[in-house]
């Protein structure tokens, strides 16, 4: 893994629309952080306010890269994320970024991408990634209902949508699907980022028939940079890292926030 | 004009007064990227321990109305790995080093504070972190008692000659009394002061927001609770005061030397911008420049208080 | 479904758990052009003295990170005009009304409540102020130390059969030892928390922004002690707690049950919105709806600790 | 005095712009506040966030009222007025009003309004009242330069102007001018309102020559309704009044803004 430097800078909104139901897509230049080459799984970490009434930024998962601008996908979760949605374009947005690691190795494989609700910014970018690549790869997308979906289903692109309402695509949860396709295809590897029981489900299903597996994991965080501790996971092994003063957790912003699913334990 | 930022702590000369605190700096070269460490007063580290700590469970962290609550556990890589990995790159850090410590009985910090000194490293003293249970008297905080203050203060004072700073908890009756304390003990300066009490609850799982279920209150919220504090204790002993808590800008820095604080930290505001402390020492040259001070000294406790 | 917002505070019955705090709320009937104050859970009064007090020299007020200090000095009528003025409106102000009480002796307090009593007004019990300095004993504040505050308790106990309240500080080293004293002085409840001590410096001028120097801070940035200080009240001692600190909106609210209490006051928030305590018990109501909540009590204490 | 209901109010922007440097006259619709009639001297307490990082409001005289629409002059101050500065129209501005007491009676005096920097506000608008009504008044206006005045010096109309610097009106405090009137008209009676340096100024001059006058004063205000007890100034004389509890110390927001002269003390 390459070492990237982190940047503090000031972008400019370029774009900030709701692309679903309460799910928000931001666009701004950040040239310099661009130039870190950012690559899918990692993240900014956003002050939303001046002010300090909510002193902590927020992280976001890059969604996208294109020359000098970066895109987030969002959801309105709190204050900080309502003040995020209300930005308009031409504001100035503080970021911090690129941080964390990122997804890894696909050869040999056939990569499986799941993804659901906030956590799809990486995987739709992977995919986007993996596509330009020329690698073949399957992308699962799960939500609660079609309201909160903005991919197509299109099985035939190996685009499978599914929902918990049966709306769209396939009824119920990701993990049916990912298991048929687990099934269908050569050497599968799982990259998966979403919401917590789908993460879980992820994570027990592939300890189960050990496939190789990348989770993106989300903690709060104090300062994303490795100065507060705040944003600890437990780890399954102990295999200690750089900025852990443990073997037991490991710091999610900067170990993280990607994990081979054998490495962590979900509590 | 030229000013003269410098203050001293003891034996000790500071390019300037403004520090970063312990616990919301890291081991001071984490944030290399994105700041020169060495414009800075001084680091102050993470609290060592005797051994390594792990810390506590997750959830660590919940943000508050301007402030945030922490329960980190003092997890730290321990004084051992930290003599053999620190203080070596201390040596060309371009800045003093204070080293924090924590510990559970007398012995805890004394064994820390002896195996720093027989390292002969480049650190210039140690800031000590009272808010840990006392397991010699039954679990009761250092801080909050004047006697264990004393006593641990003493112990120390016998041990090393280096710049020592007691780091007082505000969660007591009377922090004047606890200083005096420790100045009583041998302290050169005290710091003030370490997070409050404090609790959220999430509604919707009905757990609390730290896995210690009560954390530690810092930020801006608790700005006015250190600036009382600094003042109570400045007019309680005669030696220098290092004010801490909610500072974010040259103004607070302001407000806290007034109330009679030698030096500053800067905690909680790192973790937005990890270069927010050389920015305010930029600041603190401007300002003293546009208002005629020549010297750090002129506002030292030139608060015009009210009788 | 209906949900029972009614709470039992010793032999008194609320119609819901949302008062409003004392010294924020004037005597009840300031803000009648903006609120029907019948709505409230209990109106708590101002502070009264034995004799009227013009309270301090301004400055007063300043604004903090999300909060202000304040040091209005206990102005009020005193207790001769608050019985001739304003117990007769309390009898058709359609809410319950609880007299708070402050002084500087354990027969000032009795003084004011004696008087209470013997009026025979509509005044449904006492919330004993006790951040003051006791004259008896040198000034220390009654609040600190749990002697002063089991004795001026028990003696208040033995005049009055009514609901009687001790409201604490959240100055101390242990809330829990001061909680236990209140009750075994014979209180009937306690309310927490009273502000915190707090400080802020115009930097222009040099002034403390308050006339004392030291006020006393309040707002949501005082919630997380607050919380905190409920819980650890709740666990020390059997008597329902009364939460206050910080609260803004339903959700607040919900905290403070969660985290022990059996009501709660609004305090600073009523200076932006006076109506703010009615709304919250508006949507207490929706909230316990959506929430199959039944009643009140099913939310009292229902955090799930970790241990 | 006929005494007003407070009403809070939610009004709409309408206008907002700077009218000289660091000052802003903003207009909103609020029709219930201008049905309880305001008159000059009357204030609003504006809640100038959402947010609880600023928990108290910012008290405003009101500078004008038209049908159902009120005006503010303000300067940006601090934290508050900046963020009130950068309000857009249509924004929705939390209001109440009308709070306090108002100018009084002018018959049988030639009334010389003066008023200075953020304290024009209720000088003007009592200007207005007064020339509508068709009382003759002189006007005098203070500030440090050109900059910062937007009336015109028109001796002829009875409009004075002074500045520190003399780059506009007559040079230097609005006192000498204000002497000069005084010399000249039949029963003065003076109405001021201005920076403290100004007041205490004028609060001299009158004591001195025991003209009739009434200032309106400014304190540091916890919630304009008489609930804090925030907001009090020494009284001088000891006629104690509805809502202070005491002698010595008036409440600025429900015994004022308006005081004579002689009843109060400046510290
Ligand atoms: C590495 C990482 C990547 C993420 N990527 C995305 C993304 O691409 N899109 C997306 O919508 N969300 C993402 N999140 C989650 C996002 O950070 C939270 O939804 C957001 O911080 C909520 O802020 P709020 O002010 O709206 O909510 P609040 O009202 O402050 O809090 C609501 C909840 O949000 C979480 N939260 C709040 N502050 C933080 C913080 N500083 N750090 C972590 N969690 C916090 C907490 O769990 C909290 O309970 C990511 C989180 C992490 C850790
Ligand atoms: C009755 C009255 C009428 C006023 N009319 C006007 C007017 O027409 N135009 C105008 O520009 N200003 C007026 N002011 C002053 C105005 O209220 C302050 O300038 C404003 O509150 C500053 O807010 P801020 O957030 O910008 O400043 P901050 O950064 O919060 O504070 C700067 C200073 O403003 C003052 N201030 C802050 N909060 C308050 C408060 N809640 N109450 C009173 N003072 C406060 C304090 O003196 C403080 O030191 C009036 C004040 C009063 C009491
Ligand atoms: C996440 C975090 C970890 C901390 N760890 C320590 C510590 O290890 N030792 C210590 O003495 N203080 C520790 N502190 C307290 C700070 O040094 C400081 O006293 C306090 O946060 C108040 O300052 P602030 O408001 O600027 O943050 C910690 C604070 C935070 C927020
Ligand atoms: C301006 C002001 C005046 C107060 N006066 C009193 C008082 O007279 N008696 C009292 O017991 N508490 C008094 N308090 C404390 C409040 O009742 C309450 O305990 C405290 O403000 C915390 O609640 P809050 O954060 O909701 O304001 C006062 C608080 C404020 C802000
Ligand atoms: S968020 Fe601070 S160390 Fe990871
Ligand atoms: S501002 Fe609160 S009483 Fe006047």
């Amino acid at each position: 893994m390459i070492v990237k430097k982190m940047i503090a800078e000031k972008g400019t909104v370029l774009n900030n629309e709701e692309i679903a139901h309460g799910i928000y897509q931001m666009t701004f230049s950040a040239e310099r952080i661009c130039n870190e080459e950012p690559f899918p799984g990692q993240f900014l970490n956003i002050c939303v306010d001046d002010s300090w009434e909510h002193p902590l930024r927020r992280p976001m998962s890059i969604a996208d890269v294109n020359d000098n601008q970066l895109s987030i996908i969002y959801k309105v979760f709190g204050e900080g994320t309502k003040i995020l949605s209300e930005y308009k374009n031409g504001y100035s947005i503080d970021l911090l970024g690129p941080l964390g690691n990122s997804f890894g190795e696909t050869e040999g494989t056939t990569p499986i991408l799941i993804g659901g609700g906030v956590g799809l910014s990486p995987i739709i970018w992977f995919h986007k990634v993996l596509q330009t690549n020329g690698v073949e790869h399957k992308i699962v997308v799960g939500a609660q209902s079609v309201n909160e979906h903005f991919l197509s289903h299109d099985p035939e692109e190996n685009i499978y949508l599914t929902t918990d309402d049966g709306s769209v695509g396939e009824h119920g949860t990701v993990m049916p699907t990912v298991k048929k396709i687990c099934d269908e295809v050569e050497n599968p590897k799982l990259f998966s980022c979403g919401p917590e029981p789908m993460m879980k489900a992820v994570h027990l299903f592939v300890n189960k028939f050990d496939f190789p597996c990348e989770l993106s994991v989300e903690s709060y965080m104090g300062c994303a940079t490795g100065l507060c501790q705040g944003c600890v996971i437990e780890r399954a092994s102990n295999s200690l890292k750089e900025h852990s003063y443990h073997e037991r957790y490991s710091l999610v912003c900067t170990d993280g926030p990607i994990y081979q699913a054998k490495e962590i334990v979900f509590s | 004009m030229t000013v003269d930022l410098s203050v001293s702590l003891g034996d000790v000369s500071f390019k300037n007064p403004v520090f970063v605190a312990s616990g919301t700096f890291g081991y001071g070269t984490e944030s290399n990227d994105l700041v020169d460490v060495s414009q800075l007063g001084a680091i102050v580290t993470k609290s060592i321990t005797k051994h390594p700590r792990e810390g506590n469970p997750p959830p660590r962290i919940v943000e508050t109305p301007s402030g945030m609550i922490n329960s980190i556990g003092l997890a730290n890589i321990g004084v051992d790995k930290y003599i053999e990995k620190m203080i070596p790159v201390y040596e060309k850090i371009g800045t003093h080093v204070i080293t924090n410590i924590a510990g559970f009985s007398i012995d805890d910090y004394l064994h820390v504070l002896e195996k720093l000194e027989s390292s002969g490293g480049n650190v210039c003293g140690y800031e000590i972190n009272v808010s840990c249970p006392n397991v010699d008297t039954g679990r009761m905080e250092f801080s909050v008692d004047p006697k264990s203050t004393r006593e641990l203060t003493k112990a120390l004072r016998s041990a090393t000659k280096k710049l020592l700073i007691l780091k007082l908890s505000p969660n007591v009756t009377d922090i004047g009394e606890i200083a005096a304390a420790a100045v009583e003990g041998g302290a050169d300066a005290l710091s003030a002061i370490n997070t409050l009490f404090g609790m959220s609850i999430d509604p919707a799982t009905r757990r609390p927001n730290i896995n210690t279920n009560i954390g530690g209150l810092s930020g801006p919220s608790i700005r006015p609770v250190g600036i009382a504090s600094v003042y109570k204790i400045s007019k309680a002993v005669d030696v220098p005061v290092i004010g801490i808590g909610g500072i974010t800008s040259v103004k607070d820095v302001i407000e806290y030397l007034l109330a009679g604080a030698s030096a500053v930290q800067v905690g909680t505001a790192n973790f937005r911008d990890a270069a927010i402390a050389t920015r305010i020492i930029n600041d603190l040259g401007t300002y003293c420049e546009e208002n005629d001070i020549a010297t750090i000294c002129d506002l030292i406790g030139k608060v015009e208080s009210y009788d």
